[in-house]
């Protein structure tokens, strides 16, 4: 059993070490995110106090199922980027420890201002990470509107404060149903709309299509998964147990969702660019996730995270290394890329059925749960999924069908009009891609091999009451 | 051997072929045919089974199940009978494949997925076999002329699949079971809920089978899709739409559940608002097909026609027109299936179905020819061959019911049906053989196979269509209709009866008679191709003379050329994508102004609003 | 015994089609102001076609002459004639029209294996045609299949029986109008002769015919012709005995023929608008008339 | 009623963010948004004549609450490092594009 600290204190450690031996660097970045991939599976469950201060007094990490599982994921997620971006490393291996601090801080965190340190670091981080691109004016934009959220957030944390006087997440979370409706409604949105910068949620999310839409083989699955499942973990935890919305505002918060997934699925539809395309894919898919998390389906919406997560670092991999290798992203020069490596176009169709909830992979089953969990409500809220599904199926199809035959209109498809795009130093990407596309395989048709845990950790989620007595009863 | 290690055994050894068809492009090919015909005998051996159930594995925390019935079985057979004669002509084209290995794996996948759509004990086990049947398929398509097509494809495909995945859990919300049993018995008590299930999971039926409004997938990915592909697209996957119509309406007992409705015509308004879309698409059908200058549309398109009929036939829910339905099912599968087939046959050796660049063929590829023939003459309902089966049956039910408008239709479809069958005939097989085919030849053996089992088929069950209507009243029965009645070769309706031996005997005696007179008199004379009536000028170039290119102009100009729904749904994609980049300025301007502006406006508006919280 | 009863409506078919063949060819002479041929003149051209030598284009023209002569024969043989039915119970009207539809297929076949592409252009019109007459028609006999419940002609001519007050003619006026239009159409009388339309595309489907061929096609036409006047004389007129039932044969082919004689051609595509404005639209009326209120059916004098 | 000042300033930088086109007037926009937060956030824990909160002569009479006040360091340190980034990334800006205007700048977001 590994003590949770451990995750974010050695990653800092060697951060702070790597500074001065620089050429082992890569092998103290290898050497951290490997020991946080395995130890996640080891993780001894339970609170943690830092500093001997009992909660809600002190600052105290709280591994649950919810943040366990999430932990595992996103350790093995860091794991597959640094495998996929091993050619970017360059100078950022000190910062990708930082992150991986920072987004273990956050997810396992039980304080809400620790939460906003740890969003800070990781956004911080981000932000240097992303100007690597050189694409400098739109990493000034998710600065700014980065630094607006995060302060939003501060913001209606600190409103949250002065009315309960207390930080600490548990306690919160048992006294927020007491306090008065305007205090509620400040708090709930100001928090909402910082966490909402960072989970890409539709009016908070200009900075995306600049930061996703020019990453490089490091940076795409950084963002897109790292980041992303970090940002809507901590999404749901927070909405789902600690700040429970009451019906007229969740109403606003699930509009906000289904409108995100629907607009940014049709902007995908109208994209020309693969990574411009995923983009929005993944904003949609951040959208949908959420409104799950709203709606109260825990449990679909863990597994759509998870499976968009493990979609998304083949998607956003094969895509960013498409454009690195060849300086262009545009879909209709790639017709018939995956010929010439079938083992990724082999993930990536994987990736993509299942995204888009197709049976035989995970996704159908993520997405059979959803529609379960969403007609519990009411019976528009699936359909508007599954209009959102609709267009989502149209764009990747029509992508893949682009990508696997080679062709010209009206022609019989044949190798003659092939592209000329190459993908070079794709040994890790396919190792990767097979890898996940088998699993999703196996789980799409025997779900229980993944979901187990998930099921706990959405039980847990939803059980905010074992939370408070670990938390305030414990030790 | 049973259902669900049947399933099971095709899902994998689709991954042998694709690694055997990675060693050896034939072996693999060789090894679909195999398989399919092991698939053919394996249900073929379920004939008598119902009520029999298996478990395929646990689904989370669904299981998913299998039971055999009659109607799984008619349609099952149909399928991959339909499967194992296309295979045949899977060894030859995998030269010509660009993905040959993905092709097999992808031919066997939806074949296992059609046999687990039809007998899905529960919706939910359809509902995963439909969705493999149509990505399995759909990754087929752009292997052929277009990488357009499959997305049109994809597109209404998922329509139709979304809005019954959706009816399905709809009645899950309020059943709390996918078992078609449950809920059909759950559904007699709630005709509300029934109404809109009805609805939203037909929309599955009409897409797949490719009925008016969403016929514009068909011409567009049978037309495009592999030569060898089409046939099964045409002649197989379009019934799953049929057997989705068929669960839907018959199986869950609409005519019992809606006997409360307006009944319009003898049947509920419900399935009479289906049938009168049935009817336009035969009309629709009919129509485009006349004027298609390729061979495969104008067949993909005669197959929205018929698709057209098998609807109204399974809406009527009678003892008649359901038995004409069902049995057309069978009759279009084989006619299209050929009619598919020999044009990949044509295609395999002159590599094109463009009707106007062929011509003359039958002195090449008379066995081609024969079996095109044959599947025409059924496909345009004359009597001896089965075709006329099922459409006799549907008219006498239509009559009895006196639903005028829809017979109007039907009737229209089956003359115009002369139309457009007619012309590949002419164009392609007879007139003058353009000197660029001088060298076909006919093609090899394995290709004829399936095309002389296909005529055979149609023949023999056009003269015992009692055959196959005798098991269909056993289905008719299974699902609470009175049996189609039989009384040996003779086929007897509520409004008259036909017996098609007599009429085969009483034809081929004419014929005979015919025969007699023609050898009995002088022996004439054979003359060249070009030796004909040519007003007194000479000419040379074959080509010239050969009547293919907008053969019903004429026609045509009676009622234009506007495709309107390819153009509304046009105009809808566009919509969507003009919205898209609507969403792109209003959202990811460049300037960060606006996002602050929208979240600003967020607060506004909350804050409005909050007073309510 | 059935059999030996189809033969024998074929031999009658023939006799008396060809005998008015050759009354009607005189009647048009006369209200065209010509002498015209004898009687038996018709008689004269198929057997002297018949041992004409001819030219062959191959298997499907020869076969196509079979299947046409021997599709239509059969047709005859399940029409019921005044009475006389070869096989009871199976003169059903729709399988006398797709069995008809065998011996235009053959026709078809025929005519286009010749390579002649006059012969393609005026198959094309017949098909054209067909679409154009066949369609109302059939809403028309729709109307009546419903009413009386039987799609046997021998059955609906049974129902007419007992007066002429009882014929659809005067039951069923608009039918029974739309009927002798459609009539007009199968006949390809003028104006609706466009398929064959002997100066503008050299006979059409027969541009290549001659001998044994052109004798078939020949004969073929006069079943045909048998088998249509038969049908409208069947549906309309009520049949009859033997004597009523040739009498009215004569009325309505000789009808048919002076009005013929006296008109222009059409376009075919003025064909098939005309069919599709006014015929489709009174036999809509007609039949809409039939199944919604039962006027002529159950509600008659 | 001075948290509403505070909130106001934070508002104000809001609306700089809002209507400045220039990198730097929006860096120093930015900054005001922060400042107004970091104001609103000590008085939350402001008591009204309490001292501060250092123990040093004995513990009688009332404290200001010290927690905002170590929140408040923390969020200055990182305003501090996200002015840093930000002054940073406008140098890069001015480097490539030759401006600090945005309408000036091209090539990025522009398809």
């Amino acid at each position: 059993m590994i003590n949770p600290v451990l995750l974010i204190a050695i990653p800092l450690l060697a951060a702070f070490i790597s500074v001065f031996i620089q050429k082992l660097s890569w092998v103290l970045l290898f050497g951290v995110s490997i020991f946080t991939a395995i130890s996640g599976f080891f993780l001894q469950k339970g609170m943690f106090m830092i500093g001997g201060w009992k909660p809600p007094f002190g600052i105290n990490l709280m591994i649950d199922d919810y943040s366990f599982i999430i932990i595992i994921v996103i350790n093995l997620l860091f794991f597959l980027t640094l495998l996929s971006g091993m050619w970017e490393l360059k100078k950022n291996k000190t910062i990708l420890m930082v992150i991986l601090a920072g987004i273990n801080g956050l997810v396992m965190t039980g304080d809400l201002f620790n939460l906003f340190v740890f969003l800070e670091i990781i956004t911080i981080s981000g932000y240097i990470l992303a100007a690597s691109s050189d694409k400098y004016y739109s990493v000034f934009k998710y600065l700014v509107l980065g630094t607006l959220g995060s302060s939003l957030y501060l913001f209606g944390i600190m409103v949250l404060y002065g009315t309960l006087g207390t930080l600490n997440m548990a306690d919160i979370s048992q006294q927020f149903p007491n306090v008065s409706g305007s205090v509620k409604i400040i708090s709930l949105t100001f928090v909402f709309a910082g966490l909402g910068v960072e989970a890409k949620l539709l009016p908070f999310n200009a900075w995306v299509k600049g930061i996703y839409g020019n990453t490089t083989p490091l940076t795409g699955p950084l963002f897109s998964t790292v980041f992303a499942t970090g940002a809507i973990a901590v999404f749901g935890r927070i909405f789902g147990q600690i700040l429970v919305p009451d019906s007229t505002l969740i109403f606003a918060f699930i509009a906000l969702g289904l409108i995100t997934f629907i607009f940014a699925e049709t902007s995908a539809m109208a994209s020309k660019k693969l990574r411009e395309l995923l983009t929005f894919s993944s904003i949609g898919q951040a959208g949908l996730i959420i409104t799950m998390f709203m709606i109260g389906g825990f449990y679909a919406a863990l597994i759509q995270l998870i499976n968009n997560a493990f979609a998304k670092t083949i998607l956003f991999s094969y895509a960013t290394k498409a454009y690195k290798s060849n300086g262009d992203d545009t879909i209709n020069n790639m017709s018939g890329l995956f010929r010439k490596n079938v083992m990724m176009g082999f993930g990536f169709t994987v990736a993509t059925l299942s995204l888009i909830g197709l049976p035989l992979f995970f996704g159908f089953y993520a997405k059979i749960n959803m529609l379960q969990s969403a007609f519990a409500l009411n019976m528009w809220i699936p359909a508007l999924i599954i209009l959102g599904s609709i267009i989502e199926g149209i764009y990747y199809i029509r992508l893949l069908v682009k990508l696997w035959n080679p062709g010209e209109e009206g022609q019989e498809s044949s190798e003659l009009a092939q592209s000329q795009f190459v993908i070079k130093n794709g040994f890790s990407l396919s190792l990767i891609a097979v890898l996940i596309g088998i699993i999703f395989v196996v789980s799409g048709i025997i779900p229980d091999f993944l979901t187990e845990n998930i099921a706990k950790a959405a039980d847990s989620l939803s059980d905010a009451a074992t939370y408070l007595s670990t938390v305030l009863g414990g030790i | 051997m049973t259902i669900n290690s049947l399933i099971a055994q095709g899902m994998i050894s689709s991954l042998l072929v694709y690694l055997l068809t990675k060693l050896n492009k034939k072996l693999g090919a060789f090894l679909t045919v195999l398989f399919s015909g092991y698939l053919l005998f394996v249900i073929f051996g379920f004939q008598n089974s119902a009520g029999e159930v298996f478990s395929l594995i646990h689904f989370g925390e669904f299981e998913l199940t299998f039971m055999t019935s009659h109607y799984a079985w008619y349609f099952a057979i149909v399928l991959t009978l339909t499967y194992f004669l296309v295979s045949f002509f899977n060894p030859y084209w995998m030269k010509k494949m660009v993905n040959p290995a993905a092709y097999n794996m992808l031919f066997m996948v939806s074949m296992v997925g059609t046999v687990g759509v039809f007998y899905a004990k529960d919706f939910l086990t359809l509902f995963i076999f439909y969705e493999i049947v149509v990505w399995s398929s759909l990754f087929i398509i752009p292997m052929g002329k277009s990488r357009k097509t499959p997305v049109i494809y994809y597109t209404i495909s998922s329509i139709g699949s979304f809005a019954m995945l959706y009816a399905i859990f709809y009645l899950y919300h309020s059943v709390g079971s996918f078992d078609i049993q449950a809920v059909s018995e759950a559904m007699s008590q709630a005709p509300n809920t029934y109404r809109f299930v009805f609805f939203t999971m037909i929309v599955a039926g009409l897409t797949k089978l490719g009925i008016f409004p969403f016929h514009t997938w068909l011409p567009a990915a049978h037309g495009s899709a592999p030569h060898t592909f089409s046939p099964v697209l045409s002649g197989g996957l379009v019934k799953v739409g049929g057997f989705i119509a068929l669960i839907t309406a018959t199986v869950i007992p609409s005519f019992k559940i809606l006997a409360g409705d307006l009944q319009l015509m003898g049947v509920p308004f419900e399935n009479y608002l289906i049938m009168l879309l049935g009817a336009v698409s035969i009309v629709v059908g009919t129509l485009m097909a006349i004027k298609q200058e390729d061979a495969k549309k104008l067949i993909a398109y005669s197959t929205v026609s018929n698709s057209g009929y098998i609807i109204i036939g399974l809406m009527l829910n009678d003892q008649v027109g359901f038995a004409g339905g069902m049995m057309h099912v069978f009759n279009h599968a084989m006619a299209s299936g050929a009619m598919f087939l020999s044009f990949a046959a044509i295609a395999y050796r002159t590599g094109t179905t463009k009707m106007s660049e062929l011509g003359g063929l039958i002195k090449r590829m008379p066995l081609t020819f024969a079996a095109y023939l044959i599947a025409i003459i059924s496909l345009a309902g004359i009597p001896p061959m089965s075709g006329f089966a099922s459409k006799w049956l549907i008219f006498q039910g239509l009559a009895s019911n006196g639903m005028m408008f829809i017979a109007l239709a039907a009737f229209f479809g089956s003359i115009g049906s002369f139309l457009y069958v007619f012309r590949p005939l002419s164009a392609a097989f007879l007139g003058q053989l353009s000197p660029k085919h001088k060298d076909v030849k006919e093609v090899p053996w394995m290709m004829q196979i399936p095309l002389i089992i296909m005529s055979f088929l149609t023949i023999f069950y056009g003269i015992f269509p009692g055959r196959i209507l005798a098991y269909i009243s056993k289905i008719q029965e299974s699902v609470g209709l009175k049996g189609v009645e039989i009384e040996g070769t003779k086929i007897i309706a509520a409004t008259g009866m036909w017996d098609s031996l007599v009429i085969t005997l009483v034809f081929g005696g004419g014929f005979m008679l015919a025969a007699i007179l023609f050898f009995i008199s002088p022996k004439a004379k054979p003359v060249d191709q070009m030796n004909t009536y040519t007003s007194g000028e000479f000419i040379y170039d074959p080509d010239h003379y050969h009547y293919a290119k907008n053969y019903y102009a004429t026609f045509e100009n009676n009622y234009g050329n506007k495709k309107r729904v390819e153009l509304f749904f046009d105009a809808v994609a566009l919509r969507v994508k003009e919205f898209g980049e609507m969403v792109k300025t209003m959202f990811f301007a460049k300037s960060v102004s606006f996002s602050i502006f929208w979240i600003m406006l967020f607060f506004t508006l909350v804050y409005f609003w909050g007073d309510k919280v | 015994m059935s059999y030996l009863i189809g033969l024998m409506l074929i031999v009658i078919a023939f006799l008396w089609q060809v005998t008015l063949e050759g009354f009607q060819r005189k009647v048009t002479a006369k209200v065209q102001r010509r002498v015209g041929p004898r009687w038996y003149q018709t008689f004269m051209d198929i057997f002297k076609a018949f041992s004409k030598s001819s030219i062959s284009h191959g298997f499907i023209y020869d076969f196509g002459a079979m299947m046409t002569l021997g599709g239509t024969m059969a047709t005859v043989v399940f029409l019921p004639f005044s009475g006389i039915v070869a096989f009871n119970g199976l003169d059903n009207f729709f399988v006398i029209i797709y069995l008809l539809a065998v011996g235009s297929l053959g026709m078809a076949m025929s005519a286009v294996g010749s390579g002649n592409p006059w012969a393609s252009i005026g198959v094309m019109r017949a098909l054209t045609q067909m679409v154009g007459y066949e369609v109302p028609f059939m809403i028309v006999v729709f109307g009546m299949i419903f009413g009386y419940g039987t799609s046997s002609i021998s059955a609906l001519v049974e129902v007419q029986a007992g007066g002429f007050l009882n014929w659809h003619l005067l039951r069923m006026p608009l039918g029974a109008i739309v009927g002798f239009i459609s009539l007009m159409g199968m006949l390809a009388k003028k104006p609706y002769d466009t398929p064959i339309a002997p100066a503008e595309i050299a006979s059409g489907p027969l541009v290549e015919y001659g001998g044994k061929h052109l004798g078939m096609l020949m004969l073929q036409h006069e079943f045909a012709v048998f088998i249509e006047v038969g049908l409208f004389v069947n549906l309309f007129l009520g049949g009859g005995g033997i004597v009523a039932y040739l009498i009215k044969y004569a009325a309505v082919y000789l009808f048919a023929t002076i009005i013929s004689a006296v008109l222009g051609r059409f376009k075919i595509e003025q064909v098939v608008y005309h069919f599709y404005k006014v015929p489709l639209a009174l036999s809509l009326i007609q039949a809409a008339v039939v199944i919604f209120t039962g006027l002529g059916v159950e509600i008659w004098l | 009623m001075s948290q509403y000042l505070y909130i106001a300033l934070m508002f104000v930088g809001i609306y700089g963010l809002l209507s400045q086109k220039n990198i730097l007037k929006m860096i120093i926009s930015l900054n005001i948004m922060e400042l107004g937060l970091n104001l609103f956030i000590i008085s939350t824990g402001y008591i009204k004549e309490a001292k501060a909160p250092i123990i040093l002569f004995g513990n009688e009479g009332n404290y200001v609450d010290p927690l905002p006040q170590a929140i408040v360091l923390t969020a200055i340190v990182i305003g501090l490092g996200v002015t840093a980034v930000a002054l940073m990334l406008a140098r890069n800006i001015y480097k490539t594009y030759g401006t600090y205007e945005i309408d000036e700048i091209r090539g990025e977001n522009d398809d």
